[in-house]
């Protein structure tokens, strides 16, 4: 029972940290948002890493890494905010990359591993980030089917979400277009779910260490407010919150590859537990921040409306916790499940 | 006890939704300063109507109405979906305050054009490093002949373009601790050494501004209350600060809870027993929050003190209103991430509830320390 | 629009608060509970006072008052703590009162309010609060529709409850037993449910005072507990829930004789906000008292186990907003309520 | 990352798994006093298969089992439903504080018969003047000739009956600061000078006692870790506390939830949603809990300090105890609330976890201070 990642793990994460501190700090991530417009060198740049795809068979042009590798750099990329398309990239190459039929994984792994096209996973009812310029929709159907859509198969119609450091879009595809995902649907989504929660965490550790700076370093009646309780207990929370959904997520991003019978469960688990640590956090660091924290220039909302959006992706705590409950439910009646 | 309205107060309501009938508010204009205009264009109907200052002595132009009489029009306010008039700040603070410490000649000066919005007041007390300690602030007046000559920086001074005065508290003693050297000014904001940079909240909008303020010049005769004594008048606008508005914001929360139902319904989400839950939870506070503002009225009425439930009305609504939104975006997932969507807007604008007007914390502390006595740590304040 | 009491109803508050305090002191509902046997004094001097007839008519040999100066009292007896048949007895007298038919009011109500009988109400299911010695039991069974029953009518099974201030029992009749009250079961419950909130409100009312008393003098780290933020703002907290109880419980009292029609809804509210804040409030006395509040010497754990078992006595606060959310949707849907 | 066990670690848990199919717990007696001969000779049997002091060095008698073997054998002791040993203060506490600060002799004499339950050890460190505040006890010890004379009461003392020694600390010099004049003493419970009353809790159940210490007697050699340094060896117990521990309380918290669960089934109420929707929500806590659990000690195994997931288990644990026992008593209703029913037990036993072994308060405190680096509070400590 070994929690911690390996030597080559640690490496990645550190490689993420640095390269991301600097291609995109908060300035970079405000520039995006505020331009409505991607860095379209920080992608090139993530390109050339591999990063897109770290978790794609090395016969489809990945790395052929795992889950966990994935989780690290989407953990990662959630700390940076980095405003780019990674993240609906490699949800939709995990959805294919377990569930696509030969042909599909063959179509479309080789152009999201090289970067040459983005893709993305989203519900027909929901927010799709990046989808106005995905090459590959993996559309989620009410009844949990998901399809695999060119872009020219789909209506994308860009919204602005709450969160300008993503793009999203509404997705419509009529039933007679695209082709359902070979395999299993759920698994494909499940993978999908692990890296928006690792994302989550990454974006809570973020808004963590941001309101820590600050209330060490802001004072009110003569002393830094982190040291009264009302301010400190709460970053103590914020704490207790970001290790709770981390330690699901990691859970689920080795559950993902080394057992994935578990999977259902532990990315339920994850995104749970992400999606209500996320938001929490984030208010938290709010309202730690003052009247500071509820301007447009100081960094601190970004992470809330960046975890807001990525709490509802792919089912919010509410559904997580139904589907936790039917899975408990059907263990005790096997037969029933 | 009695929980219907008296006599005179549903004469007052009565009254009140006649002339709204009559003087239905409309549609507020898109963009901020059309918007704005057109609230002081609807404060001053009010006026004409007798509306204005409803709390205000008659002898100022007001209706000498009871505290329960205001608490009722800022409800049909918000029953009638109008806005607030434009000079609310003056309305509720400038106003009052300068009734209790104003010399005749300020009254005579300052109250009519309050009333009838021809003057717009904003406040200055908040600064970038005094948030919720007052006693720290910096901004300081020196003596300059029959002037004072302000120089500092204020921060949340919402309307601030649009006002003619500002309530302005700085420093004038530097000898003297903390709260004792601060006194109380009336400033002219059209003046060089005014300078406002809107501050734009995480919704995108400006909702409030930055001041900055070097070498502004007051006459010595707008000096309110005495010199040195600011914060005992400082405390005395903090105090009117949410006496009516409370009800004005119990009544859109009220609002926004019951389209938010209407919107579950048509969506037949009501009928998800989680869903029901949680809208019976609303609901349930919802309702705390209107009958303790209606108790805490009762207090004042009859003892002329707040009771310990004026002090939980900010926190209570505050706490509700971030509830409503972050359940309303759970309820309805995308449209409610929309930029554009009502909720959208709320799950954004929700957050600076428990800051804005005091934050929950420092509300706690005043709960804690002067409501129920309990001792103040060493170091800490309220 | 007026939430104060009349001179008459702060007479009978404070008449109660002294009475209690001698009569019914912490000391004495201690002996009451270890000895498990109410004091016969104190239910004497009730009866004499007239209390539990308070709100039954006149013509049945009550004081003819009402739902309020009813809470008054209930609340009142919640602060002391009492151990005693009053909340029982007063609740089926309530129940009676206003659905009973001619024939039950004229039968049990006298020999209610004039103390020569104490009786109850309670769910089937459910704690049914001193049953054993209850002359007449209303029960009401799954279809909410409530029975009244002579004593000797039900099988009466004494339990301890985890409140032994009270008695409790299980009961148990045949469907053919006991007769269905004349009237509206609905409003006879919600009646009974507003003074069960008013009891609830008394308890939170002295945990919130013996813990102020308590955090003003215990001293940690030289300084009294109650200065620190994570026990003052604890403080305020159960203030906050206490007086929001208590706005919503007044407002049912009120309601039930001044605006009947607003009954249902006000009761379930009251109920809801008194059962959460009854729990909340007196679970947080015991944690700030620290190691003392969860010993058996210290007083503040029967509070904790009143409001327990009170919490759950005509519907708990999840029950009552269900109900509250189909009050509610019945408004949108007048034809289908 | 492997989240699977080590081939030495699934051994481990295979061999302590056969040995528990033929050293069948059985059911413990009711009774205090049955109950506790009856986990004595439960220690016994485990001593004489080898697992008593599993985290011992095996030069003590121990098997010298990594933390994760050490979790393994109390998950596993949970899960065969058998109880802690009865000298578990002596195991986990008094053992490896004595390995640490203990003279030759003192390991001699001590160790041996904790293992073997042989001598029962209790934990004199709280007073009730200082429950928090370890720093602030006021038990004295004076020297006299080669023995040193303590004086004073102990709280929250568990097992104070069944002991032969108790961990105590005590004041030994009046004129430095607060935790500078402590020392540690190995008091042997068997004296005149010592009087036990147990101390009731709101279950009822005496689980704990308080100590009257009047000139109990203690020789010089029973000073542990040197005169004055009790502070240090203190925190070497507290620090011991619940390492492994922790891992019996997460899996009792589990058996605990999946008893619930499977109440619910067999009550039909899985299919309501709220119901789900919680029972999700616990599911999804006690998870976070185990697996946290888990991280915290790779964490300790790898870089040996507990990293910041060591100081949040307790809290997570006792919140989610408590949430769980709570919801249990929404979800059975009456009969969750009659005594001898397990649940009504949990509803009121509970309550203390947040406070005993540091409370929630005191958990934050530490967590803010000594993970996230925050400042501390003039007149404040954790």
């Amino acid at each position: 029972m070994n929690f911690d990642f390996t030597e080559d793990q640690q490496e990645i994460k550190k490689t993420a940290r640095d390269l991301l501190s600097s291609r995109s700090s908060l300035a970079k991530v405000r520039e995006a948002a505020e331009g409505k417009a991607y860095d379209p060198a920080l992608w090139s740049e993530l390109v050339e890493l591999g990063w897109p795809g770290i978790a794609i068979a090395e016969e489809h042009g990945g790395q052929g890494l795992g889950a966990v590798e994935l989780a690290i750099l989407s953990e990662e990329l959630g700390y940076a905010l980095a405003a780019s398309p990674f993240l609906a990239t490699v949800t939709a190459a995990e959805a294919i990359g377990i569930a696509g039929t030969p042909e599909q994984q063959a179509q479309w792994l080789p152009l999201l591993a090289s970067g040459e096209a983005t893709g993305t996973i989203g519900s027909a009812g929901g927010l799709v980030p990046d989808a106005d310029a995905a090459a590959v929709i993996v559309l989620i159907g009410e009844d949990g089917v998901a399809r695999v859509l060119a872009r020219a198969e789909a209506e994308v119609t860009p919204v602005d979400s709450i969160d300008p450091t993503r793009r999203a879009a509404r997705v419509y595809a009529p039933p007679t277009h695209g082709e359902a995902l070979g395999g299993d649907s759920a698994a494909a989504i499940d993978r999908a779910t692990v890296v928006v929660a690792a994302e989550l965490v990454g974006v809570a550790q973020r808004a963590l260490e941001m309101t820590l700076a600050y209330v060490k370093d802001r004072r009110q009646f003569d002393t830094p407010v982190g040291a009264y309780q009302a301010v400190s207990h709460k970053c103590a929370q914020m704490l207790k919150d970001t290790e709770g959904a981390r330690s699901a997520t990691y859970f689920a991003a080795w559950a993902a590859d080394a057992e994935p019978d578990r999977l259902p469960e532990a990315a339920s688990l994850a995104k749970a537990a992400a999606s209500d640590g996320g938001r929490d956090v984030t208010a938290s660091a709010i309202q730690a921040h003052g009247g500071i924290g509820f301007t447009w220039e100081a960094d601190v909302h970004w992470l809330y409306k960046r975890a807001q959006v990525d709490a509802a992706l792919l089912g919010g705590s509410g559904t997580h916790r139904a589907r936790l409950a039917r899975l408990l439910a059907a263990r005790l009646q096997p037969a029933a499940a | 006890m009695d929980l219907t309205f008296s006599d005179s107060e549903a004469a007052f309501r009565d009254e009140l939704r006649a002339w709204f009938e009559i003087n239905d508010p409309g549609t507020m204009p898109t963009g901020d300063d059309a918007a704005y205009a057109w609230r002081r264009d609807w404060q001053r109907r009010l006026a004409e109507g007798g509306w204005a200052g409803v709390h205000w002595p008659r002898e100022y132009g007001g209706r000498n109405a009871t505290m329960t009489e205001s608490a009722i029009f800022f409800e049909e306010l918000g029953r009638a979906r109008a806005p607030l008039p434009a000079n609310v700040l003056g309305l509720l603070l400038a106003g009052p305050t300068i009734m209790t410490y104003g010399t005749d000649e300020q009254k005579e000066r300052y109250l009519s054009p309050i009333l009838t919005a021809d003057e717009i007041w904003c406040q200055g007390f908040s600064e970038p490093d005094a948030g919720s300690d007052l006693a720290a602030l910096k901004t300081k007046a020196v003596k300059d002949g029959d002037d004072w000559v302000i120089t500092g920086q204020k921060v949340w001074t919402s309307g601030a373009q649009y006002s003619k005065w500002c309530m302005l508290v700085a420093r004038t003693d530097l000898d003297v601790p903390k709260h004792k050297g601060l006194t109380y000014f009336l400033m002219d904001m059209e003046q060089e050494g005014v300078q406002i940079r809107p501050l734009v909240q995480i919704t995108g909008e400006p909702e409030f501004n930055e001041l900055f303020i070097e070498g502004a010049r007051v006459p010595d005769e707008n000096v309110l209350g005495g010199v040195g004594n600011g914060w005992r008048v400082a405390l005395t606008t903090l105090m009117n600060e949410r006496s009516g508005l409370a009800f004005f914001l119990q009544v859109r929360l009220r609002q926004l809870l019951d389209e938010l139902i209407e919107e579950a319904a048509e969506r037949g989400l009501l009928d998800d027993p989680v869903v029901a839950d949680r809208i019976g939870y609303l609901h349930m506070k919802a309702e705390i929050l209107r009958l303790t503002a209606y108790r805490g009225l009762t207090t004042i009425e009859k003892y002329g003190t707040p009771g310990p439930e004026g002090s939980l009305t900010k926190w209570m609504w505050s706490e509700t209103n971030q509830e409503l939104a972050q359940f309303a975006a759970d309820l309805l997932g995308a449209d409610a991430l929309t930029t554009g969507n009502r909720w959208a807007y709320e799950l954004l604008r929700s957050r600076g509830n428990t800051i804005e007007g005091g934050t929950t914390e420092i509300l706690k502390n005043i709960v804690a320390e002067r409501v129920l006595g309990l001792p103040r740590l060493k170091g800490a304040a309220a």
